[in-house]
């Protein structure tokens, strides 16, 4: 591409360490308690770092900490050492930062959203703090002295220390808030970083590019290879495909076309990840006909979710028979949750229909018309029109009738529980099988479905509660609960589990894809050749 | 310019007798108005050539969706995405319609015999392996749908408030233009979204959706002609005589606007496709299985690098629909326009 | 006066126009010449094709759908019909000029007076800006609009017709053109305005000299202006002569029928003379004299033959069978009986035998 | 002249007060929250930040307290871009919407005016069709169509322009050919329905007379005077030209404000909606006043009708 | 005079346009006059003068702006019922200048004729009806065969007369004749005025006659008013007024009169009006010899009739 100046970089025949990233958004905040987003979680992963951090194995390793976490006997108290380190302006990251960063999430003036998500319930006092029935002090959190943290949980989480590498969970330079006051995370120059790199450009959310450089205050910077990264926001698959073929970029965002996909298919430069999540359709026990097992199970069995993900995604996605993910959780010996695990709500179209013949002679009816509600994302149209195709042929009598509508619209009539089947999917934060488990406990704020069974919530609040330090027994539980939701009560009808795809170009190595949390690391990133 | 004719018959002198009463004869066969401008148009070439395409468009929106033996809705998933065949023509190599596609790499591949398929998409498949030549007639029918209503409610408010406002003029008129301007300067979107999120996606809230603001420009229009027509002589007639203001408004100028409606209309259908259109790229458009010439294109442009096809046939229908509307509103401006005498 | 050098001939002029519902013969064998420094009135009622006998010496009829289809416009040896679009070009607005019908719409709204007069000036004389200005004033006082520097910035929309219309002459006279072709170019004023208008003409004709055709329909407007008169009824010319030969001999009925159509200001008739019907349809013209159906004096010959131009005078010329030998003698109305009494005792003798 | 200015003025805060308030009304209609994680937060969360907000108080109320917050200047603070003020935003973002928007009208101006004449003056000949057909494919082929094709054409396939993003003059290439497309169509309609009409009238046929060659009859004489109705339809198209392209701004990754506006409406970020229609508004208002102005240079007849007196 | 019948009384009627803005124009500035029935009043003046306003106001056209039009001894002006509205249509009629403007291009030559039938439902049946349009076109001299035609298909005369037809449908005592006939040619105008006359003496119609070309104007009418600018200056018997105008401006209006007459066309010599000839600023509406008014001021009242006795 002949226009192409050496300032971008990316198409220098020389190894610069330099290269040019596409993303799908804007990075909406800096400020490690307003974020919301994957895309400002993954630069903060980038420029801030946790006490812990997930390394390119997928293993969490220290990060602010000084080594491994020291818990008390029923693992609600735990001491944290910190490492030697200092925020980019030369002030050292002390144990203060931490407090006073989760205080600050909790904080209703600081509206943050994830601040109380991730904490209420778990980290002590958090519910009363944030409703200001305790003072901030009062929090789980305190510093034993500048380099050691002492944190208090509500109850034993398994997953505690995973929870720690969020950015939820960051420390933030008091001093330097508080010296910059509104101002703070609004650019690239109202922040300190302690991570491996800094944001050099930054105009603030509504910048479509910004940029990295090299942090040279970071504790681990010989580890840290480029000198800088720029990033660029193209919101068009073709087009973010367009500039990638064009030298422009080095890395697309998650590309989920089929169409682009296909056109990829056994080139190297095609990187392919299957993603803890997992999309399932809702059937909302609020309605008459869906309140009838035979109907659900019917309708959970009659998808052809094999072709589905072959013919239609044709992006790496997997049909899923679970409701919890594989390649997500491994327990200590690396075996994976799903492993040995049966498939659920297999497909079976004579079943299903011979079950939605039953289920309806139990209506007194002949006909069921379902009110389909999907997204107006890409895929979820496709998704759409592929169910009622599959529901419809496989179920004589049942109409589906298709809404798409906009994201924040749909999980406001989610919420008001206003449709009959929904398509929705669900992403992990944390490193934990409950994040999956939790959504369908009866009367949980994500269930919005109408489904309650005794035997389910039981097996959850023991896996919260009494086996929370029993990894064994709480796997076993949340497997039972599992099974209980699909196969017992066929209340929930899963459809695939997601892979995503990046086009990278060759000579970048080392670019590290997360499946929680924050999705990306560049700092084992190196370009070659 | 010498008398050279002396040898005419004489008895041709004599006087021809001519009830001049009779001069009053009109020679040319009475045609009305509308016979008249039909015979115009029947001169104007392109018109007419528009006219018979844009039949054979309509009809095939009503017929084709029938004659490839194929569901516009059927999924055929191991099928999906397969280039246009079409018998007979599936060995002339220069033609689109060989059953083949280029990949990234250059290879040339039949997906038909790689699969072992042995029937015939003739304008191939989507990406849910449904046949494209049904869905895009089936897309053109709902696209033409969507779009007549929409310009017939738009004909029907921006008429009448265009007349009204026009007619009566002063502050009525004063009054009916802010209204206008304020209707203008909310964004259209959010009515748009806020129609379509109230009443459920489908047709009918696009339509509602689009006639919403969609009749503004008309009223413009209609308003400016009524203010030229209402000082017609006419008009001023029909007043001395005892007319009503609603019945000289029906009476003496909706006939007259005809014209400029037909026109204004003619711009209508193509915007209300397109808009249409445009709501299916934010999401908003049809449901599926439904399809329009806009979610179609919308949709084949996700892939236009990879399966090209999926975007071009509709896409052409949609230009070809268009241009042949602009090439029949202007035989019919031309036709009714009083000035083209004869 | 035919001692002059004659500056136009028009040669068996023919000109059709195609149209949807046919070919409209809008021009059938115009033959007329032009003189220097007269003025030729040519008279007759809508559609008997003034205009576009006007249009086609200017070269300016649409091109789409008209056709030259016999004759000759001979101007200083060139046959205009012939000439190419750029050659017009140059003779338009130097040689032969135009003043059109309604002062109203022939300015262009958005330009100022000043420089819609400077146009034709730049274009044809080779003039510096300056000194085009300064013609262009020259000529604005010439017309009788006071104030010409401030007018001249000025834009039609601030001119009343009246001096519209005075600077559409102007613009006409800029060149000092040969000829100035005036299309009915008082029709639209009202009669004091009208009455300036032809004042203003005149006297700028004997300043510089031009020959004029003026168009118009107003029998007392050629009264006013004409050195000779033609008359022209379903495209053709039915009569031409000298003014008082038309006003005071006329010979064809069309002619009778339009002065007699005019109420005279002292006698007091008790009905006016009016030419019964309509016009002959261009597109399928009658096989005789166009005027046959609604001439009173028609005779059958009429309705067969077209009648030849017979010559009456050394000037005067009229297409009527009644001049046929062997025509019947008829009563002209009364009015015109005495028009041509008057005339018998100016000239002193009878002309016709 | 001063006082039409001032009742002008006027009439324009009116409209724009209407407008605004309608569209607070409409806006409150849409069904959802503005909190990206909805989703996530329980019940009580929701309520504490709803309050935070004043999200929690009756919709006039919260009109009331946005009339206030407005007059002051402070149009409130974004949702989905985390507590950034609506003003940064919309400055960051108006600028490349507007070069791209003034660009394309430019363009569109031109090449349809262009077009549009050339069409008149060779009537029903191949250059008139050409010209009509160019005009009606720019309107019939969707905007985003052309950007894709030009983005993998010219950028990818020939090298020749950056395919996408907001970095200089080269950049702007692309995107405004595409946006400039509707605008060319638009007016080489409006102009060739126009300029037929105008070559017919007696001021051309006296221009003719004077000897005026083709061209400077249609672009001296026959221009100015057909552009009127060509300006009217050029001000809401300025207006949705500037105000960005969804479309367009995605796929050539512009910063621009139509997707950011798109954005907001469908995800409930009511200040944003807000503050992007109160520029909206104001931005119609004044085209349709300079369009008003347009008009009297462009015909000096209205001049008089504004009241210079 | 007093004993004679006045059909029509206009006093003080004044006629402004855009009150209050700076484009103000009073197209009738204070006229009064009176006139009888059976007569024809003709209105003369130069363009823009005020006569077709004249006319308009007093058919209700437009709302005078002061002053009163009194026909048949009711004041037209005045809030009316719907029947009384109709009463007067009925009685009142108008005929237009412009024969191609007047006739909707869209309605059958039957139908406009029988529009006044319509509306004020004079004809009982459908057969009545058609007999009626029949009758009024022999009256105007056309032939039933014209019913089924479109207006387009007639010569600008024989429009005219579908007008003349029209008006005449409703029986009308008074007939508004705005310029009937200075859109046509010379060869038709004597038809039409022909007509007019004729219909006169049938009907015993009344009509104000308004047009510029005094020629005709003479012809036709029994006495004339001539205007200039918005006011009436001088009203006198046709004869009067040709043989003895008063007003400067009249005598200038009669000069400038061409006839068709080479010898006297040479010879006339124009008179050219100077307004600030008038002697003094207060002028009035005089009757300077019995039905001989002239607008003067005192003194040159006094001179007037010094020289008339
Ligand atoms: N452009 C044209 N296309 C078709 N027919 C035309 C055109 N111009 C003139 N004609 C026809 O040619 C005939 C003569 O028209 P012309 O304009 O010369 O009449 P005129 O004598 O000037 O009448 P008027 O007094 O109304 O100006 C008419 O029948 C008219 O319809
Ligand atoms: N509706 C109107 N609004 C504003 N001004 C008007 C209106 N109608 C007429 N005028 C103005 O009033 C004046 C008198 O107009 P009117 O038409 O009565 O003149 P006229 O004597 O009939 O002229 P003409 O001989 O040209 O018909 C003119 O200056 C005209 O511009
Ligand atoms: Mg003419
Ligand atoms: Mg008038």
């Amino acid at each position: 591409s002949g226009k192409q100046s050496s300032d971008k970089g990316t198409a220098s025949k020389d190894s610069k360490q330099e290269a040019t990233i596409l993303e799908s958004q804007e990075m909406p905040a800096m400020d490690t308690i307003q974020a919301s987003d994957t895309i400002s979680f993954t630069t903060m992963n980038n420029v801030f770092e946790g006490l812990y951090r997930f390394n390119d194995k997928e293993e969490l390793v220290p990060g602010m900490a000084d080594g491994e976490p020291v818990a008390n006997k029923d693992k609600t108290v735990y001491n944290i050492k910190l490492k030697d380190a200092k925020w980019s302006n030369g002030d050292p990251v002390k144990a203060q930062d931490f407090v006073y960063a989760w205080q600050r999430a909790l904080d209703p003036d600081q509206k943050s959203e994830y601040g109380p998500y991730m904490m209420v319930g778990k980290i002590k006092n958090a519910d009363k703090v944030y409703n200001k029935k305790a003072k901030p002090d009062e929090l789980g959190i305190k510093a034993v002295s500048d380099k050691e943290l002492q944190i208090t949980l509500e109850k034993p989480i398994p997953y505690f220390q995973s929870l720690l590498s969020f950015p939820t969970f960051y420390p933030v330079n008091e001093k330097f808030v508080k010296e910059q006051g509104d101002k703070y995370a609004k650019t690239a120059k109202n922040l300190v970083y302690n991570g491996p790199y800094e944001l050099s450009s930054w105009d603030g959310p509504q910048a479509t590019t910004w940029e990295y450089k090299k942090n040279e205050e970071y504790w681990d910077k010989k580890n840290v290879s480029m000198t800088k990264l720029t990033f660029k926001v193209s919101k068009d698959p073709q087009a973010a495909v367009n500039a990638f073929e064009a030298g422009e970029a080095d890395i697309t965002p998650k590309l989920s076309t089929p169409a682009i996909i296909s056109q990829y298919e056994g080139d190297k430069r095609m990187k392919r990840l299957l993603e803890p999540t997992v999309f399932w359709l809702k059937m909302n026990q609020g309605n008459k006909s869906l309140k009838n097992e035979n109907v659900r199970r019917a309708i959970a069995t009659a998808i052809d979710k094999e072709a589905f993900v072959k013919d239609v995604l044709q992006n790496g996605s997997v049909a899923a028979y679970y409701q919890i993910p594989k390649d997500f959780v491994h327990d200590e010996n690396g075996k994976d949750f799903r492993d040995g695990m049966p498939k659920y709500l297999e497909t079976n179209k004579d079943e299903a229909k011979k079950l939605f013949e039953k289920g309806l002679k139990e209506l007194g009816t002949s006909k069921v018309t379902l009110n389909y509600l999907g997204d107006d994302s890409e895929t979820a149209k496709t998704i759409g029109a592929f169910i009622k195709d599959q529901l419809e042929k496989t179920l004589p009598g049942l109409d589906i009738n298709i809404q798409s509508v906009p994201f924040a619209t749909r999980i406001d009539r989610d919420k008001k529980e206003d449709y009959d089947l929904q398509m929705a999917g669900w992403g992990p934060d944390y490193l934990d099988p409950i994040t999956f488990s939790d959504l369908f406990i009866t009367g949980g704020g994500n269930n919005h479905m109408g489904y309650s069974n005794k035997k389910y919530d039981q097996l959850l609040k023991d896996a919260s509660g009494k086996l929370a330090a029993k990894p064994e027994e709480r796997w076993k539980a949340l497997q039972e609960a599992e099974k209980v939701l699909l196969q017992d009560d066929a209340g929930l009808s899963p459809i695939y589990q997601r892979a995503t795809n990046y086009l990278i170009s060759n000579k970048v190595k080392g670019f590290v894809i997360h499946k929680v949390g924050p999705e990306f690391s560049y700092k084992w990133m190196k370009i070659e050749g | 310019m010498k008398q050279q004719e002396e040898n005419i018959d004489k008895s041709l002198f004599e006087p021809a007798g001519v009830d001049t009463f009779s001069a009053e004869k009109i020679e040319k066969p009475s045609l009305n108005y509308w016979q008249d401008a039909w015979l115009r148009i029947k001169k104007n070439k392109a018109a007419v050539v528009s006219l018979v395409i844009l039949f054979l468009i309509v009809f095939m929106a009503i017929v084709g969706p029938l004659i490839s033996g194929k569901d516009f809705s059927t999924q055929t998933t191991s099928e999906a995405n397969l280039p246009p065949r079409i018998q007979g023509l599936e060995h002339v190599s220069f033609l689109p319609f060989t059953g083949e596609r280029t990949l990234k790499s250059g290879d040339v591949v039949n997906p038909y015999e790689q699969k072992g398929i042995d029937h015939y998409y003739w304008f191939g498949t989507d990406n849910l392996g449904r046949d494209l030549f049904t869905r895009v007639w089936k897309g053109t029918q709902i696209s033409l749908l969507i779009a007549v209503v929409a310009a017939v409610i738009d004909l029907i408010i921006g008429v009448a408030y265009g007349a009204i406002s026009g007619y009566f003029g002063g502050k009525i008129d004063n009054a009916m233009q802010r209204v206008l301007e304020v209707l203008m300067g909310i964004p259209n979107l959010i009515v748009v979204i806020l129609m379509i999120l109230v009443l459920k996606p489908g047709i009918i809230p696009i339509i509602i959706a689009l006639s919403i603001t969609g009749w503004i420009s008309m009223a413009r229009v209609v308003r400016a002609q009524v203010m030229k027509l209402k000082e017609q002589e006419y008009v001023l007639a029909a007043r001395t005589l005892g007319l009503s203001n609603f019945k000289i408004i029906f009476k003496h100028m909706l006939p007259n606007l005809t014209g400029v409606m037909i026109i204004n209309t003619m711009f209508t259908i193509p915007s209300a496709i397109f808009f249409e259109a445009f709501l299916s790229f934010i999401g908003l458009g049809l449901q599926e299985p439904q399809a329009s010439l806009g979610t179609l294109i919308e949709d084949g442009f996700k892939s236009m690098i990879a399966f090209p096809y999926q975007m071009v046939y509709p896409a052409i229908i949609i230009s070809v629909i268009m241009i042949v509307f602009n090439l029949v509103a202007d035989g019919v401006r031309d036709a009714l326009d009083p000035k083209m005498k004869d | 006066m035919n001692k002059q050098e004659t500056i136009l001939k028009v040669n068996d002029l023919n000109i059709s126009f195609h149209t949807f519902a046919g070919e409209v013969k809008a021009i059938r064998g115009v033959n007329f010449e032009l003189k220097k420094g007269e003025t030729l009135a040519i008279v007759g009622e809508s559609g008997s094709g003034k205009s576009v006998t006007s249009k086609s010496i200017m070269g300016l009829l649409p091109k789409s759908n008209s056709e030259v289809k016999k004759g000759e416009i001979l101007f200083q040896d060139k046959n205009l019909t012939k000439l190419s679009d750029k050659q017009m070009q140059k003779i338009r607005g130097k040689d032969i000029a135009m003043v059109f019908q309604d002062p109203m719409t022939s300015l262009n709204p958005t330009m100022t007076i000043g420089k819609q007069i400077i146009e034709p000036i730049l274009k044809h004389q080779n003039a510096s800006k300056e000194e085009a200005r300064k013609r262009a004033l020259e000529l604005l006082s010439l017309v009788g609009i006071p104030k010409p520097e401030q007018r001249f910035k000025q834009y039609p929309h601030q001119f009343s017709g009246g001096m519209r219309q005075r600077v559409v002459v102007a613009i006409a006279l800029a060149c000092n053109p040969k000829i100035l072709i005036a299309d009915e170019p008082t029709t639209a004023l009202d009669v004091t305005i009208q009455a300036q208008i032809l004042e203003l003409m005149k006297d700028l004709q004997k300043k510089i000299e031009t020959s004029i055709i003026f168009i118009t329909h107003d029998l007392g407007v050629v009264a006013n202006v004409a050195d000779r008169v033609a008359v022209m009824y379903g495209g053709q010319i039915v009569e031409i002569g000298t003014v008082d030969e038309i006003f005071y001999n006329p010979q064809h009925p069309y002619t009778w029928g339009l002065l007699s159509s005019m109420p005279s200001l002292d006698a007091k008739e008790e009905k006016l003379f009016a030419i019964p019907g309509t016009p002959p349809d261009l597109l399928n013209p009658p096989k005789g004299d166009p005027f046959a159906a609604r001439n009173q004096y028609a005779m059958k010959i009429d309705f067969e033959q077209q009648p030849p131009l017979y010559q009456v005078s050394e000037t005067h010329y009229a297409a009527t069978w009644l001049l046929h030998p062997n025509a019947p003698k008829v009563e002209p109305p009364e009015s015109i009986k005495q028009r041509m009494r008057q005339f018998k005792a100016q000239k002193g003798g009878d002309h016709i035998e | 002249m001063l006082k039409y200015l001032i009742r002008r003025v006027g009439f324009m805060v009116v409209t724009l007060f209407i407008i605004v308030s309608i569209t607070f009304f409409l806006m409150k209609l849409i069904p959802g929250s503005p909190f990206v994680n909805a989703q996530k937060l329980s019940e009580a969360q929701q309520a504490v930040l709803n309050a935070k907000y004043g999200l929690d108080q009756p919709i006039p109320v919260q009109y009331f307290h946005y009339l206030i917050n407005t007059f002051t200047g402070d149009l409130g603070v974004s949702f989905q871009f985390n507590n950034t003020s609506v003003t940064e935003l919309l400055s960051y973002r108006v600028g490349p919407s507007a070069v791209l928007g003034l660009q394309a009208i430019i363009i569109g101006t031109i090449v349809g005016i262009f077009l549009g004449v050339v069409g008149a003056l060779r009537q029903n000949t191949w250059i008139d069709y050409s010209a009509t057909f160019l005009a009606v494919i720019g309107k019939s082929i969707p905007s985003f169509v052309f950007a894709g094709l030009l983005q993998y054409f010219i950028a990818v396939k020939l090298g020749l322009l950056p395919t996408q993003f907001w970095n200089g003059f080269e950049y702007t290439i692309l995107p405004t050919i595409a946006l400039a497309m509707f605008p060319i169509s638009i007016c080489a309609r409006f102009m060739r329905t126009e300029m037929v009409e105008v070559l017919e009238t007696d001021y051309i046929l006296l221009g003719k007379a004077k000897g005026a060659g083709y061209f400077e009859l249609a672009f001296k004489h026959a221009m100015r005077n057909a552009l009127i109705p060509v300006v009217t339809v050029l001000g809401p198209l300025t207006v949705s030209l500037m105000t960005g392209s969804l479309v367009i701004e995605k796929i050539f990754s512009i910063p621009g404000i139509g997707e950011q506006f798109v954005k907001a409406i469908t995800v409930n970020d009511y200040p944003v909606i807000m503050g992007t229609t109160i520029l909206f508004a104001v931005l119609f208002v004044v085209v349709v006043f300079i369009v008003d102005i347009l008009y009297g240079i462009i015909d000096p007849r209205i001049r008089v009708a504004g009241g210079n007196k | 005079m007093s004993e004679k019948d006045v059909i029509l009384q206009v006093n003080n009627l004044k006629q402004y346009f855009n009150v209050g803005k700076p484009n103000e124009v009073k197209a009738v500035d204070d006229v009064s006059f009176d006139i009888y029935r059976g007569e024809t009043l003709g209105l003369v003046g130069e363009s823009g003068c005020g006569k077709s306003t004249t006319g308009r106001s007093i058919i209700r056209l437009y709302n005078a702006t002061d002053g009163e039009v009194i026909f048949n001894g009711q004041n037209v002006h005045d809030k009316k019922s719907t029947a009384d509205l109709k009463q007067f249509n009925r009685k009142m009629q108008m005929i237009f200048q412009d024969p191609y403007a007047s006739l909707n291009p869209r309605m059958k030559v039957e139908d406009i004729i029988a529009e006044g039938i319509d509306i004020h439902g004079l004809a009982k049946t459908k057969q009545a009806r058609k007999e009626r349009v029949y009758q009024l076109l022999e009256t105007v001299g056309l032939n039933k065969e014209h019913a089924n035609r479109y207006p387009h298909e007639f010569s600008g005369g024989q429009r005219q007369r579908i007008g003349i037809a029209r008006a005449l449908a409703v029986e009308p005592d008074f007939i508004i004749a705005d310029e009937p006939i200075s859109a046509l040619d010379v060869s038709i105008q004597a038809q039409v005025v022909n007509l007019m006359k004729e219909l006169q003496e049938e009907k015993g119609l009344t009509y104000l006659f308004i047009a510029h070309d005094l020629s005709m104007v003479k012809y036709i009418s029994d006495r004339i008013g001539v205007m200039y600018f918005g006011k009436l200056v001088e009203l006198a018997p046709a004869n009067e007024l040709y043989e003895n105008p008063l007003h400067p401006y009249t005598k200038s209006l009669l000069s400038a009169i061409p006839l068709p007459d080479p010898d006297y066309e040479r010879n006339r010599k124009r008179i050219k009006y100077d307004p600030s000839v008038h002697k003094g600023t207060n002028t009035e509406f005089r009757e300077v010899k019995p039905g001989h008014f002239v607008s003067c001021t005192e003194e040159e009242f006094k001179e007037l009739q010094a020289k008339q006795s």
